[in-house]
């Protein structure tokens, strides 16, 4: 098809489906009368039984977490690709030695180092936190992968140290999947389930309460961290180390 | 009973560990923890199998039951079908690693983690008891998938092959999750025996309609029915022949399980007054998908596009077993899926033999050049005939049962049409018997098509390697063969689907613990006239192989490579299939 | 007004599938795929949406008060990240794309046809 | 619905058409990220907290640094 005739085909289709669509929304309950009942039902049983009032965290890690499990491994896979898709590349370039590259100035790097520890006391926080208030592990885990990414840029640009730096991010990587997974495995061991909570619940409200829930946080919070700064790292040696050919 | 959820938690552990540790381990190392795995996979799902013969189980995460009928949890539900794919996906998945040995395309790091987080997401997927959480599995394997079919990232054809993939199909995701998000505001239920309950309060309208269009288009796209199929000779052509073999044996066939999983647990109740019309919807689309697979199959010459179209083929011929809406169509069904696998997984495994002998997958190329692979001709031949249905094998008695429950049904113009596809597959792969391996005849004519595609997995130079490789394949093709011939298969498999079609039973199990009984269905064995029609497609086959060139008409053009095209036809298969669903099934 | 929000969101399907269908760069293609995908977001917090409702973290507010929907507000969660995965490992496509053909013009890329 | 969310959803509408309208990445990648503040935005009005947060960190950060790295490689691979 020439593009023109493309576009002409996608209009007519998107525009049949769109109707489609438009017909079908219409028998929607109108907006803002959810009808239930599947959350209802979970807003009215998880104060009590979770010892959380973070709905969302609860549904997220518990009643529904075999899907958190399947979104993290997701993640995983996806980062696990990206980086084989671009590594192939880099190691041929390690053959041929490491490129020099102008120092970026004591400034620069000054304020990036700076910066660093705040943002990763701010990513640690939301962390900890996702079971009581709005965050958890996977908005604080990309806080603290951009704090990574900022320490690689203010320190690193001279030179990476890419084997040392990308295994640990690796490792970091695989080691919150296995700890969600290993979460997991807990629950079927000491209470007889995949992902049953095996903890105690505590008090409500409080850091350590809610049994597996904040574990599995700060899980997902680390396998984040280090699957969103090694992606970005894969870029940046893509982006910013090539010489051009 | 924990094997559902060990089955996918086992292989994903596994990867964890692999990724986590590229750096400090041999390769061999991680060859052997990945086989290992995949072989404890394959055991739990077996194990599976067993135990479900007399009922069906369900295993609730978390330890959350459902409560007055209402599912706080995700449930996976095994029964023989559903753990039997499971099975075979993971069985598939061993013989690639077993084939990736020898390969050092696959050498590179995370080779084998991504195949292991295929594999679970395959797993789960078949297991899948809620909605939603079949996405999110779906998804895991699709993501794997796209990087593996990418792999061999140092040539060109990988790369524009693993792109259309990853977009036609997250296109196909995305209305399957436009389907999912509907159905909850319809019913406020995601697992998946709930939302059948739901949809009978009221009667069916649009929005019911649209959204079965919505979630079967998006299957569609993975399962390559017509027109959602453009990306996969793409995506199949470029993999490393170890994965090609598991996305055909085993990713495509997914698709179509998930539609028959969710009509049959949610949409039977709503869509059943109507189910006349949606069979000849969808009967149409199969039959199509099965003559345009294999009008494309005889024109290929490069030999991972020919199988790719053979699978677009059987897909056809499934989607027509799926389409007909009763357990004895899907019993033909589950044994075409284990027959077929077999025979086309040992096909793959003999190109890659064959490339690795000589260096090319182009059967131009090849012309005479496999005189002396006796061995591999023969494979060839025998997986030729067989896919040609030729009785008793397994192709065959898949492709009888699905025939006659078509016939049983009143459709009797089906038979005739498959016979033709599946002529035209065996045809196909016949020719190349006649080219490569005994030089004879007239050569296919020249295509301009993927020359960029041609080339070879780098195998392994080292001689002594194939040997093991063509046994497997061998051994794969006598298990095609002989699947056939298993007997008490048919009843078997008319039970097992007579089960999984049994929708109040599938409900009852998971809402409220009762028991399924088990449901005796008698199997009907082969009719006379199936064994005429497999006798006559594998003749029409030899007539196919001898001739030059098969007319393709206006067909090869619209296969043009570009993913805007591709990503435009599934648009206006879409909007057709939506359209005709909210016109006719309401 | 009560059906804007759906409207909303089949107007971002259209929308991110006709750039897909119309793109010329492989690294807008990825990003006309992104919003697409957010017409499901839009779509599933439209679902769970409850007029007056609270969000549903019972923290400073009673537990009987009435909360919008948690469980669309998880499957957006993951909706999203899966979107980013997805959208992570097409750019590094894209890149390698460019490398192999020289191009990101999704039209020429011509080493597989028919 | 209220006045807020209906602004939500029409300035999202608005911005997606134009996301997709811009046709240079690098320019595309500045819209896109103004597009998940708009999200994020719709998602507070709707009381989902949890997700404009991820949103935000997503659509703002992640995935316009990933463009930028992106084209990065691409224009200095095309000089």
């Amino acid at each position: 098809m020439s593009r023109r005739v493309r576009s002409v085909v996608a209009l007519v289709a998107l525009g049949a489906l769109g109707t489609v669509l438009v017909i079908a929304v219409t028998g929607l309950e109108p907006f803002g009368h959810y009808p239930g009942p599947y959350g209802d039902v979970l807003a009215k049983v998880v104060p009590g039984e979770r010892h959380t009032g973070q709905l969302v965290a609860a549904t997220v890690f518990d009643y529904r977490g075999f899907d958190t499990l399947g979104e993290e491994m997701i993640l995983f896979a996806a980062v696990c690709g990206a980086a084989a898709l671009l590594r192939v590349r880099r190691r041929k370039r390690e053959e041929a030695g490491t490129p020099a590259r102008p120092a970026p100035s004591f400034a620069t790097r000054a304020t990036g180092a700076a910066l660093v520890g705040p943002v990763i006391v701010f990513g640690a926080y939301v962390i900890a936190n996702g079971h009581i208030t709005p965050g958890g592990g996977f908005s604080g885990g990309v806080i603290v992968a951009g704090a990574l990414v900022l320490a690689y840029a203010a320190g690193q640009v001279v030179r990476l140290r890419r084997v040392g730096s990308i295994a640990l991010l690796e490792g970091a990587e695989a080691l919150g999947a296995a700890g969600f997974l290993l979460l997991a495995v807990g629950g079927l061991i000491a209470a007889g389930a995949l992902l049953k909570n095996f903890l105690p619940l505590g008090t409500s409200g409080l850091l350590l309460s809610a049994g597996t829930i904040p574990v599995g946080n700060v899980a997902v919070g680390i396998e984040v961290a280090g699957a969103v700064a090694l992606v970005i790292a894969e870029f940046l040696e893509q982006a910013l180390l090539e010489e051009p050919e | 009973m924990a094997l559902a959820g060990l089955a996918v938690v086992v292989p994903l552990l596994a990867a964890a560990v692999l990724a986590g540790t590229t750096s400090l381990r041999a390769r061999r190392v991680a060859d052997l923890v990945a086989l290992a795995a995949a072989t404890a996979v394959t055991g739990l799902c077996v194990a599976l199998v067993v135990r479900t013969s007399d009922h069906s189980i369900v295993s609730w995460m978390g330890g959350w039951h459902p409560r007055n009928g209402i599912a706080l949890g995700i449930g996976l539900v095994a029964d023989p079908l559903s753990a039997g794919l499971a099975a075979f996906a993971s069985f598939l998945t061993v013989v690639a690693l077993s084939i990736a040995w020898h390969q050092i395309d696959t050498a590179g790091h995370l080779f084998h983690a991504l195949v292991l987080s295929f594999l679970a997401g395959m797993v789960g997927f078949c297991l899948a008891g809620d909605l939603f959480t079949a996405f999110v599995f779906f998804e895991l394997m699709s993501v794997s998938a796209y990087a593996l079919a990418g792999f061999r990232v140092e040539e060109r054809a990988p790369i524009e092959g693993s792109l259309s993939f990853a977009i036609t199909n997250s296109v196909g995701s995305l209305l399957l999750l436009i389907g999912i998000a509907l159905i909850y505001g319809r019913t406020g239920a995601l697992n998946l025996a709930q939302i059948g309950v739901a949809l009978t309060h009221r009667p069916p309208d649009a929005l019911v309609a649209v959204t079965f269009a919505l979630i079967a288009c998006g299957f569609f796209v993975k399962a390559a029915i017509v027109p959602f199929h453009f990306w996969m000779a793409d995506a199949y052509a470029v993999a490393p022949t170890s994965i090609s073999l598991l996305f055909a044996g085993a990713m495509s066939e997914l698709g179509l399980y998930a539609i028959a999983r969710i009509y049959w647990s949610a949409f039977a109740g709503p869509l059943g007054p109507h189910i006349d019309t949606l069979r000849d919807i969808l009967l149409i689309l199969g039959v199509a998908t099965a003559l345009v697979g294999g009008v494309m199959c005889g024109g290929q010459r490069h030999l991972k596009r020919l199988l790719a179209f053979a699978t677009v083929a059987h897909m056809g011929i499934l989607l027509c077993g799926v389409a007909l809406l009763t357990h004895d169509a899907l019993a033909g069904v589950a044994v075409f899926v284990v027959g077929d696998g077999l025979v086309k997984a040992s096909l793959f495994v003999a190109v890659g033999a064959l490339e690795h002998r000589r260096g090319s997958v182009d059967e131009v190329a090849l012309y005479g050049r496999g005189r002396d692979l006796r061995a591999l001709g023969t494979v060839f031949a025998v997986a030729g005939l067989a896919l040609a249905a030729l009785p008793p094998f397994g192709p065959f008695l898949g492709r009888a049962m699905i025939e006659d429950a078509a016939t049983t049904e009143g459709r009797g113009w089906v038979a005739p049409l498959l016979l033709i596809a599946s002529g035209l597959v065996g045809g196909a792969v016949l020719r190349v018997v006649r080219t490569v391996f005994l030089g004879r005849g007239p050569v296919p004519p020249e295509h301009p098509a993927c020359r960029d595609a041609d080339g070879g997995d780098e195998l392994d130079r080292d001689p002594g390697t194939p040997v093991a490789t063509i046994v497997a394949g061998a051994l794969l093709l006598m298990a095609g063969l002989a699947w056939g011939l298993v007997p008490g298969l048919v009843d078997a498999a008319t039970s097992a689907a007579a089960r999984f079609t049994d929708h109040l039973g599938y409900v009852n199990l998971v809402l409220h613990d009762a028991p399924q009984a088990a449901a005796a269905a008698p199997g009907h064995p082969p009719t006379g006239t199936a064994f005429l029609y497999g006798a006559a497609s594998s003749l029409l086959a030899i007539l196919v192989a001898a001739a030059r060139t098969v007319p393709e008409g206006p067909l090869r053009p619209l296969h043009s490579g570009r993913i805007g095209d591709y990503v435009a036809y599934a648009m206006v298969g879409a909007a057709a299939v939506a359209v005709v669903f909210a016109t006719t099934l309401v | 007004m009560s059906v804007l929000a759906y409207l909303v969101s089949v107007w971002l399907f259209v929308v991110g599938i006709y750039g897909v269908v119309t793109s010329r760069h492989l690294v807008h293609l990825v990003i006309c795929l992104a919003v697409a995908q957010s017409s499901t977001y839009v779509l599933l917090l439209g679902i769970g949406y409850r007029t007056g409702g609270q969000a549903p973290i019972f923290g400073d507010i009673p537990t009987s008060t009435p909360v919008v929907d948690p469980v669309v507000q998880s499957l957006t969660l993951t909706d999203v990240v899966v979107s980013a995965t997805v959208s992570a490992l097409l750019l590094a496509l894209a890149v390698q794309a460019h490398r192999r053909f020289g191009s990101v013009d999704p039209d020429e890329l011509n080493a597989l046809r028919g | 619905m209220t006045a807020l969310q209906a602004t939500c959803l029409i300035v999202v509408a608005v911005l997606g058409a134009l996301v997709v309208a811009t046709r240079d990445p690098l320019r595309q990648a500045a819209v896109a990220g103004i597009f998940g503040l708009a999200l994020a935005a719709l998602f507070l009005s709707v009381q989902a907290p949890d997700v404009a947060l991820s949103e935000m960190t997503v659509g703002t950060i992640v995935i316009p640094v990933l463009v930028l790295l992106a084209m990065a490689k691409i224009r200095e691979h095309d000089e």
